[in-house]
């Protein structure tokens, strides 16, 4: 879905690198796939399922990815975790900016992902898609998504970053 | 501040709030923007801190970043069409206010509700309060700057997740009851499991004793910090464990019973020394009284059904009239005013959040403390900021 | 007296210290409570009364047709207008009644009661079942008041995708797919 | 000068730099293991594995962390001092180095022989408030001013009640020189120092895991107060030299109390820099369990505990000591 904003970046153009050594620029991809340190950034319902994740029964932390940084800065992931309302949205592309290249966002929730439940015909509140404000890498839907989800999502990411999955695929669950 | 050509908060709310606060500010004070994205305010609550070096001269909430049109999304839909914004507006006690929707359009409707029903809506709930009070708990330490004891309490929870998710399909955001009852009825699974759970936690509240409540730096940090006394707790409309950590002993379940709270045997803990650990300390209560209450359902539990037989179905028309239905959630006295004209959609719904008026008591209170106290203040109130701004 | 009893207070205050060192460390040495989650699953005891994302049911003779009866109820109920049904009038059939056609509640066992089919059962052959799954709420309106017993939850909780398209579903392109791999498998992980 | 001098000059220099940068590769190698080692604790005392799945038992998480922090972007806030600001994680590491040459970990494992090794060591140590200062100067963030702010108060308090607890040590034995202080006490644990001193080495404890501003102690990082304290505005490897710094002043703390109060490289058999080492981090653990253990003191707590116990205790014990050594000597 490409969007017309002034914040999403232009995709179909990409600079070639400066210098273009392949194997330090897979080892550095590699490492980022497997250190995504996400920020502490709750929006509403799924930052405790966002929590969850990161607690023993689930434990994100085993990929590398637990350390919750309070601070954009150090942080390289933002877990969009909630519904954007207009009155944040400012904020949250001020967080986004404030990150450090590279940086990712990952859209946890139907809310995130399109206003959720909270999009309909008349609404004046929420942001119907926080793609219209940020770059999105990865979209979890769900009301709120398991924690499993999340982790898919975050797979996915590292996927998308390292160019392969390393992670088994669970077995299809019987329906 | 001037905003870029190109940005994208054109056209949206400016905040004018801010500028009005900061001309307020001394030469010799800071402003100190705490939120939307903070680590202790739980979410996007904004608290605007001027402050005289770590002393705390003022502390104004701003509240709407997470407003989410729930009053509004009442007046367009039909009345069972509610009930997933119920799971939404609190999401950590989403069964109080699956309760307060559906007694509040059935007290409208004059709804009868099985005996097994209300066993079921008391035992569903009483775990998800259980829930509530756990992850506060966790969620308290960490900003008091233990990480570990979340860690404890999710290990908790998520039993009572399994539980709670085998009758609602969840794990949060529950909206399982319906008119007339509840969706889905208990199973010997179900009962078995919770059996087990009541068994375990005793001791799992011991060590959460011996690991948080005695400590010396917790004490510290929480005796005679925050005090809110009776007449102040009172005249911001507080209900909840914040009331009852100051000396009142309120609790909706008691004053108006509703459902059937007036079979059980339980305690309204209350402590009367105001303060913060008073506050910690009726949550704590509160986890043994939900858990002797889950207990005693369980054991009580009568056959029938799980929903009326003639409970309405679908889109209908309740009858037109007016009524305010009361329950009490893990943070207060959770309200529903809803004016009916007849028709298929409700003609008013106002949701009364107890967060909000427990919040409120933070600008008083937050006067003249150490950083460090306002954010233990803060969580002490146990907000859901969804559940403010509604 | 203070001189007295503050030492005294900083020992137990000290001592709590320890108490608490004590629980950690003995947490320290028992057991995990991680399931390794790509490796290992939450067992499907917790696990089938999830709600994943809703789907229709195919009849018992042809698993590839579903059950539906187009009368749209879902597509009305449904608070975040989620679903689009699309079907079309076929004259009316009097040998088949609706009110037998309740096999639903093996299929979905917790809702125990249903509302009534629509008053005039008016046969109506389904065209497409669109659901738009970034919008649901998960509520089960639609699952509790089919007439036709004709949905359900998936399983299919671990859904995760690079765009907002992909949780836009064709059900009964799903369900004519769950057929042709012999019934309804979900969880796949890259939907 | 003259070419003899050059001459004997050339090998001491190179003997300097190699020293210099086994030091270096020790203390990244030593940070590396103790983030790893965190997490580990920290996972297992949540009932967690913490990092499992990079590498086998996520050995290579902490390569993953250190690879991804030096290829992200190297962000200066707008209106920060870029001196200032950049200057502060090179002064916060730079002293780190230079503490450890002092520190005998063996009999004749020690990179530097001096008489003031002691005194070295904690001049060097008082460099780390100076580069937390900077960074919140610099940083033009509120939050990191604050956290400044805590962190000189709080180290220019602890240091006092630090050096008289040492000083009793040293006083003990006569001498500040840490190989000495080490050399004196025996092989068995009741002929440690901390078995003559135990008030001391409790003070030194406390106020070491201060100084390293570690839980229960770390008001200038204070998470869920102030962001993330000083720390706020650094990204990548800016952060990532502070993270080395921690650690590394954490094993300089667990040395100094090694060699000070648990008999250096002493043990009961084959003494040898493993004793020393396995002291240490035995030490160093405690200090990690300990952060995930407690909740963090309030600010004036943390003052009180310093002024009104931590130095009347450290002064008594002091006197106490010079007293015994009086009277004995």
């Amino acid at each position: 879905m490409a969007q017309a904003h002034p914040l999403t970046p232009r995709t179909d153009q990409v600079l070639p690198p400066r210098l273009d050594f392949a194997l330090p620029q897979q080892v550095f991809d590699l490492c980022r796939a497997m250190s995504l340190w996400p920020m502490t950034f709750g929006l509403a319902c799924c930052a405790i399922e966002m929590m969850a994740v990161t607690m023993p029964r689930f434990d994100l932390s085993r990929f590398g990815a637990e350390v919750f940084r309070p601070s954009p800065r150090q942080s390289d992931l933002m877990i969009v975790a909630g519904t954007v309302t207009r009155k944040m949205a400012p904020a949250l592309v001020t967080l986004y900016e404030q990150m450090p290249a590279p940086k990712f966002v990952l859209a946890m929730g139907n809310c995130a992902i399109s206003g959720g439940p909270f999009k309909y015909e008349g609404q004046y509140g929420v942001v119907e898609g926080v793609d219209s404000l940020v770059p999105v890498d990865v979209y979890v839907p769900g009301c709120p998504p398991r924690p499993e989800a999340l982790m898919e999502g975050l797979f996915q990411l590292q996927a998308k970053l390292a160019g392969k999955r390393f992670w088994p695929v669970p077995e299809l669950v019987e329906g | 501040m001037s905003w870029p050509a190109a940005d994208p908060c054109q056209g949206l709310e400016g905040d004018l709030y801010a500028r009005v606060f900061a001309e307020g500010a001394r030469d010799d004070t800071l402003i100190l923007n705490m939120g939307p994205q903070h680590p202790s305010t739980h979410g996007v609550l904004r608290v605007l801190l001027e402050m005289d070096g770590e002393y705390v001269m003022r502390a104004e909430p701003v509240l709407g970043y997470i407003h989410r049109m729930h009053e509004h999304m009442a007046q367009n839909r039909a009345y069972v069409q509610f009930f997933p914004n119920m799971g939404r507006v609190d999401y950590l006690h989403a069964l109080a206010w699956n309760w307060a929707w559906a007694g509040a359009v059935e007290k409208l409707a004059g709804l009868e509700v099985p005996r097994r029903a209300e066993y079921i809506r008391v035992i569903c709930t009483e775990l998800n309060r259980v829930n509530s009070h756990l992850l506060w708990w966790g969620a308290y330490l960490l900003d008091l700057g233990a990480v570990t004891p979340i860690m404890y309490a999710f290990e908790d929870r998520e039993l009572v997740m399994d539980m709670l998710q085998l009758i609602t399909g969840s794990r949060l955001t529950y909206s399982s009851f319906r008119f007339g009852g509840v969706l889905t009825d208990i199973d010997t699974e179900f009962v078995s499991r919770c059996r087990a759970f009541l068994k375990r936690m005793p001791e799992r509240l011991e060590m959460y004793r011996e690991l948080v409540t005695g400590n010396a730096i917790l004490r510290g940090r929480l005796e005679g910090v925050g005090v809110i006394d009776q007449m102040t707790a009172r005249r911001y409309g507080a209900t909840g464990p914040v009331l009852r950590g100051s000396g009142v002993g309120y609790d909706v379940r008691r004053a108006e019973p509703y459902g059937l709270y007036h079979e059980f045997d339980y305690a309204v803990p209350v402590h009367h020394d105001c303060d913060c650990m008073a506050r910690y300390m009726v949550r704590m209560d509160e986890l043994e009284a939900s858990l002797s209450i889950v207990a005693q359902a369980i054991d009580g539990l009568p056959e029938g059904h799980c929903i009326h037989p003639d409970a309405p179905r679908g889109k209908w028309r309740p009858p037109a009239g007016e009524v305010y239905f009361a329950v009490e959630g893990a943070r207060g006295k959770i309200g529903v005013y809803l004016a009916s004209d007849g028709t298929e959609i409700p003609y008013r719904v106002k949701l009364r959040s107890p967060s909000f008026s427990n919040l409120s008591l933070f600008a008083e209170i937050g006067q003249g403390t150490l950083l460090s106290d306002a954010v233990a203040i803060l969580g002490s109130l146990d907000l859901v900021i969804p559940e403010i701004d509604r | 007296m203070a001189i007295l009893t503050a030492p005294v207070q900083a020992l137990a205050a000290v001592w709590s210290m320890v108490v608490g060192l004590r629980v950690t460390i003995t947490n320290f040495f028992k057991p995990q409570e991680t399931i390794h989650y790509p490796r290992q699953e939450v067992p499907p005891s917790h696990l089938d009364s999830f709600r994943g994302h809703i789907e229709l049911v195919g009849t018992d003779e042809d698993p590839a047709k579903a059950r539906c009866i187009g009368c749209g109820l879902c597509a009305e109920l449904c608070p975040s207008f989620c679903l689009k049904v699309v079907a079309e009038d076929l004259p009316a059939d009097p040998t088949v009644s609706y009110e037998s056609h309740n096999g639903a509640d093996q299929l979905m066992p917790r809702p125990k009661f249903k509302a009534p089919p629509p008053s005039q059962a008016q046969p109506r052959k389904l065209l497409s079942y669109h659901l738009v799954y970034h919008t649901c709420s998960l509520c089960g309106l639609c699952v509790q008041n089919c007439p036709a017993g004709s949905l359900r939850f998936s399983h299919d909780v671990y859904l995760a995708g690079a765009s907002r398209g992909r949780f836009e579903f064709d059900l009964m392109e799903r369900l004519r797919g769950q057929a042709a791999h012999g019934g309804p498998k979900g969880g796949k992980a890259h939907a | 000068m003259n070419g003899s001098s050059l001459a004997a000059v050339a090998p001491e220099l190179l003997r300097l730099g190699v020293g210099l940068l086994a030091l270096v590769g020790f203390i990244a190698a030593n940070g590396m293991l103790l983030l790893y080692v965190e997490r580990k604790v920290a996972g297992h005392v949540q009932r967690r594995p913490g990092p499992f799945e990079v590498g086998p038992h996520g050995l290579l998480q902490a390569f993953a962390d250190a690879g991804k922090l030096v290829g992200k972007q190297l962000a200066t806030p707008a209106g920060a001092d870029g001196l200032l600001f950049w200057a502060a994680p090179l002064m916060a590491f730079m002293p780190v180095p230079l503490m450890f040459i002092a520190i005998p970990f063996g009999e004749n494992l020690f990179g530097l022989q001096t008489n003031l090794g002691l005194v070295l060591i904690l001049s060097f140590a008082g460099f780390n408030v100076l580069a937390l200062c900077l960074a919140g100067w610099g940083s033009n963030n509120k939050w990191s001013l604050l956290g400044a702010a805590r962190a000189v108060s709080q180290a220019v308090a602890y240091e006092i009640p630090l050096l008289l607890s040492v000083l009793a040590v040293a006083l003990m034995c006569g001498s500040l020189d840490l190989r000495q202080l080490a050399g004196s006490q025996g092989g068995w644990p009741w002929q440690w120092n901390v078995a003559v001193q135990p008030l001391a080495f409790f003070i030194y404890f406390v106020c070491a895991v201060a100084e390293t501003n570690r839980a229960p102690f770390d008001l200038a990082e204070a998470e869920s107060e102030l962001t993330a304290g000083v720390h706020t505005e650094y990204s990548g490897m800016g952060n990532g030299i502070f993270f080395l710094a921690e650690y590394a002043n954490m094993i300089v703390v667990g040395c100094v109390a090694t060699a000070l109060f648990l008999g250096g490289s002493q043990g009961p058999f084959a003494p040898g820099p493993w004793w020393f080492l396995a002291k240490m981090y035995l030490l160093v653990t405690l200090v990690i369990f300990m952060r995930w253990t407690y909740p963090r003191v309030r600010f004036d707590q943390l003052l009180n505990l310093n002024w009104r116990w931590l130095m009347p205790l450290a002064l008594v014990n002091l006197l106490a000591t010079a007293l015994a050594v009086k009277l004995a000597g």
